[in-house]
């Protein structure tokens, strides 16, 4: 059985699915009780698990860290950060404890803590309310950085992300959590971390694009006169470099896509495991469309500022015609 | 002495206007009739503005908006006790305060429809702009009143934030730091009774947020926010102390009478009857009856004010649209650094030519 | 009411035994001669072991170590209160503390040396590794606490952590949502009087540190860190406190006699003259003569007692050489995740080859 | 005229002649007054600028927060963040602010901050005292991220730093603080941002390496059978490419070596610009040498974490025999 659903909807139900399956599962963060979260992803929640539902005070530094707490007596906390930039707040706790929890105590202790968050821009919100740091956090050895492209994968992903023994980032991209419908599996859906998949096959470019990038990338796909394969890698770390670099072998050209600034954004690794990987079956030298390396502006010129539909096809162009 | 008192706090109220309008005579501050009519004056105007912007918003032609409706005794009793030097660090729900210190009703929509020439300020403005990040911005108004110690100048800042911020750690490391540095900086949280959906009492177990301020060994006050007198009274004693390096934390207790912003809605959360009740503690009614009763405001007055103020707005949408239209988006290279490194150079050529140069 | 006090706050201090061991009769703690002797013990092993590591460490045997000397009252005080399920949250300088909870001086050696051996640690020690970043831990020690009470068990978290800690965001937030949330946790704060070079004074405004309680409205007791007996009392009541919800602050006044690290030379701040003030306040003498005024200590005890600690000292010292000499460097890349991702396999595989295999 | 210094002592120098040339310039960061600061690179100043130079609190969102204040109130701050790792705890501060003081206001505002940070492995120091997040910073518009790799360019390039208009973060390599004697110009003497350097001509193969990095490999070059080419970015954002792909194109072979994990680390960016800019002469795959991608080990198991000699070697003949 399945049900259609928006990508909100499949996390608020795989959130009570797997506080229902695992008691030790607990849900906390800014106004995620009884206003349900700023999203609504954790509507009702509270009424359905009284005891299990928190609202935090403000500060971000103090929910990640009060995660590796809960997580080290025994929960599996999954918090809340209200939006993306926001984790900035709690960056030290997340880079200094929850990843290293079990490096440092040579496997003592494990940190399952899940950090829920949007991230993204395209939804004409305030400043600061639009970031992708998915680079930066895939740069800290010791988490997951996760990002569902769709609600099944809105699912999947995060059932794997709160089951996962290690901390995982789970990205939440917010242009899609109302503005798609998809068909999400009623029964236990769970998608591995770390596995790509193609998303669309073709034969002589790849596209790697994740979050609502994907959606853009497989609708600038018709404008482009190339049979273009396009791979969702779904775990950005760790990154399925295989699914990748065989797509690439086969076409030998390549994008990446990604609304960060271009400058040590995940699409760098991408490019440069490609070119590690499949060096000699490069025809062409891979492309980046992303954000530029400017502070994301204001939603006035967030159009601008994100790639579109025309600015992908144009990179597809570029990689499949030199 | 094995078991000894080693310290004491408390923390005192401060309220001169009650909310039928009748005032403290004893404490009642001496202001002028043309200050205190401006502080009236824009009062009305940040409420209307409040009201003018939701309109935009749900027509779609404004992002989401923080309006201050409730608070506008706060803010504006606040910055009004300001010097022209004194510096004004905002949060993201103070147009009232701005309103006071100069900024444009055109300015303030040109920043709710997206724009950053809505937050264009300089340090003429003696302003930052406005601060999305909760509480961050309680650090700025360190720095800057730090700067004047260093400089051993007059000037103060003020910062604004919300019960909510309090529970951060940046203001509480702004407030610790300052007393510290013994920075000009006064503090003035508005603690309107909740950050978001979250009421103040499960922010912290602290019976009042202005005891935040023992922690920092710096004087706390509360003061009945929606009385703009009493706003005014304490923001003026604590900007004194500020001057000589003594910061001041003050909680003016006031209430967020609309949404948390555009995007929110209330009923989630909250009685409507609790509403209710806090609208009969309205900062505007109260100011108004007040002047009334000493004979400053008219019904002519309040008429010929609420002209003007259409007007003002009329102008401020036409303003606001003008900007709109000719923002330029590549401004976004601009500003970004003093002077534009080359990748970036390049990035903003392929965003000109409509594509990615890379070429060899 | 227009002018009124709406909150008044004190903090109150503990002394038991003062520093010429004499006692106060009415407060001092009914404790069994055995752990009272075994207080003392575990003091004077901490003080032995700090001598040792610095010692080892000036032949280039250690890294960077943070003696805990003249705050083993502090410690030693106050973790002997706990309950065999109770937390214990480190940060780390705690050597005294984790040695009472039962942590082997070789680990502590290990640690040290530079190896994660030193640090293993699970939930069934009910010990957190040490934790470096300033602050930091007191927030673990908060959702643990926190996890205690979802689960409405028993136990408590204690989260050490100095002065100058109390100045950071972390503890602050720790303090503050630890009464928010209702967590079984007491912040055991050892206010040495320094942060490395920066005295007490500098830190905050602040006349006491118990008083940062205020601001998260929960209890803050000071306490004579250098008094085994107060600490322990003090933190036996703090913790009976925080197994019901209502989380405690604890002050314990003490002094860092020693160096901050290894790396700190402390004529750089600070005077002689204080140094051997607080010489005459020491915690061990202190306890010692109250131990021997009770005829719980004699010579022949603490002679016993002294080639215990240096036999056990001995063998520590081997056992930490022997992981040393054991250690294998390929451990970090088992321990960075619980599956090893198959990139980082290949890094592995390339570190064990020499080299990077990138091949195609 | 020119003096022998270590870098440590050149960054001293460096901090004192700034403070002499222009009055806006404060110090300020943990124990850098009385005790001069814990590697002593602020020792002295304090008697020298008695107003000047500032212990504060404990605290590094505070730290990095008041300068965007000192900085909008008119003061030319230098801060000292006692170790890399510690700056995570004001990330939020240089993300949401600090770099963006500028655009926000459209240039009404600028943000000419200097984060000074010791960086780095290599001289046994406790956990958390050897981060090397340079690639996290570039990826944060707005900031510079300058790292200096001997004493004369710790001079040349904090000048240019402390009078740069825009926020800086000064990486300052800890192994070399003391490990490194130099003769270090006495007079004005400034390193442009952004423009790398040549540190040795070669013809076979490119090596791009920074901080204590550059001297490894230079070491490294002599085991090896090419003429190898050494280029040290010293400014890491805005990085000169140019520099960078010119010598590429000669030598048609590139490696980078850093001590960041290789996942998302500024080795990633490197390799694919270059892959954009001189693709059709690139003979081999770059090659990375670099961290693993863990939490860096405590100081037992440092020296296999870190890029060593051999491992830079054989990165550079693989790069070669390719
Ligand atoms: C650091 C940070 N965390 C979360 C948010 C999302 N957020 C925006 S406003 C707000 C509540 C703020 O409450 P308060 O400080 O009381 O100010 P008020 O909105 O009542 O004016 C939250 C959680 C944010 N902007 N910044
Ligand atoms: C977040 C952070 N900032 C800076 C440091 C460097 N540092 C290590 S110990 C210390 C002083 C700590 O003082 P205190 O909290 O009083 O503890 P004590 O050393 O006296 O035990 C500092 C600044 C650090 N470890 N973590
Ligand atoms: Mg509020
Ligand atoms: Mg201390």
């Amino acid at each position: 059985m399945a049900s259609d659903l928006r990508l909100v909807e499949a996390v608020k139900a795989t959130l009570g699915e797997e506080m229902a399956r695992d008691e030790s599962v607990v849900l906390y963060g800014e106004d995620v009780g009884v206003a349900g979260g700023v999203f609504r992803a954790t509507d009702g929640l509270l009424d359905e698990f009284p005891n299990r539902v928190y609202d935090s005070p403000l500060g971000e530094s103090g929910i990640v860290g009060a995660g590796v707490g809960l997580a080290a007596a025994g929960m599996r906390p999954v918090a809340e950060i209200q939006f993306q930039s926001f984790l900035y707040q709690g960056f030290a706790q997340l880079q200094q404890h929850a990843s290293r929890l079990r490096s440092r105590s040579r496997g003592g202790f494990s940190c399952p803590i899940t950090i829920r968050t949007p991230y993204g821009g395209g939804i004409h919100a305030l400043e600061h309310h639009s970031e992708s740091f998915e680079s930066g956090f895939a740069h800290v050895p010791g988490l997951k950085v996760v990002i569902p492209s769709s609600p099944a994968e809105g699912k999947g992903l995060l059932a794997a992300s709160i089951r996962d023994p290690d901390p995982v980032v789970f990205m939440e991209p917010t242009r899609l959590y109302r503005s798609l419908r998809e068909s999400v599996p009623d029964d236990d859906h769970v998608i591995p971390l770390g596995e790509a998949t193609v998303a669309e096959e073709g034969a002589d470019v790849t596209v790697v694009a994740w979050g609502s990038m994907l959606q853009r990338t497989l609708s600038a796909v018709d404008d482009v006169d190339a049979d273009v394969e396009v791979v969702n890698p779904r775990t950005i770390y760790p990154l399925d470099t295989d699914t990748i670099t065989e797509s690439v072998k086969k076409t030998g050209r390549c994008v990446v896509v990604h609304e960060a600034p271009e400058t040590a954004g995940f699409g760098a690794e991408i490019v440069s495991r490609i070119t590690e990987t499949a060096f000699y079956h490069l025809e062409a030298p891979p492309e980046r469309v992303t954000g530029y390396d400017v502070p994301v502006p204001m939603f006035a010129r967030e159009d601008a500022y994100l790639p579109d539909e025309k600015r992908i096809a144009a990179g597809i162009r570029r990689a499949v015609e030199t | 002495m094995p078991r000894t008192t080693v310290a004491e706090f408390s923390v005192e109220s401060l309220e001169i206007l009650a909310p039928d309008g009748s005032v403290d005579e004893d404490l009642e501050p001496s202001l002028s009739e043309e200050t205190l009519f401006d502080i009236y004056r824009t009062m009305r105007r940040a409420r209307r503005l409040d009201e003018r912007a939701v309109a935009l918003q749900r027509r779609g032609e404004l992002g989401t908006y923080a309006p201050g409706t409730g608070q506008e005794a706060a803010q504006v009793g606040s910055a009004a006790a300001l010097a022209e030097d004194d510096w004004v660090v905002p949060a993201f729900r103070e147009q009232a305060a701005l309103l006071t210190r100069g900024a444009s009703m055109g300015s303030i929509l040109a920043y709710a429809m997206g724009l950053e020439e809505g937050a264009e300020t300089s340090a003429e403005d003696r302003a930052l702009p406005p601060a999305i990040p909760v509480g961050s911005q309680a650090l700025h108004a360190v720095g800057i009143g730090w700067a004047q110690a260093i400089r051993d100048e007059d000037a103060a800042a003020i910062a604004y934030f919300g019960d909510g911020a309090t529970s951060t750690g940046d203001v509480y490391e702004a407030l610790n730091s300052a007393g510290a540095y013994g920075a000009h900086t006064v503090f003035l949280c508005q603690n309107n009774q909740y950050a978001i959906s979250t009421p103040r009492e499960n922010q912290t177990r602290a019976g009042t947020l202005a005891q935040k301020a023992v922690a920092a060994g710096i004087d706390g006050i509360q003061v009945d926010g929606n009385d703009a007198l009493a706003v005014y009274e304490a923001t003026q004693r604590a900007l004194d102390q500020a001057r000589e390096g003594n910061p001041v934390l003050v909680e003016a207790l006031t209430y967020r009478r609309s949404m948390h912003t555009t995007s929110d809605d209330p009923r989630k959360y909250r009685e409507e009857e609790e509403e209710v009740d806090w609208d009969r503690k309205d900062p505007i009614a109260r100011f108004e009856a007040y002047l009334r009763g000493r004979g400053i405001l008219t019904d002519e007055r309040v008429e010929e004010l609420a002209a003007e103020i259409e007007a003002e707005l009329e102008d401020a949408v036409a303003d606001a649209r003008e900007t709109a239209a000719e923002a330029d988006p590549a401004d976004m290279f601009e500003y970004a650094y003093a002077e534009t490194p080359p990748w970036l150079e390049r990035q903003a050529a392929a965003s000109r030519g409509g594509g990615d140069a890379d070429g060899e």
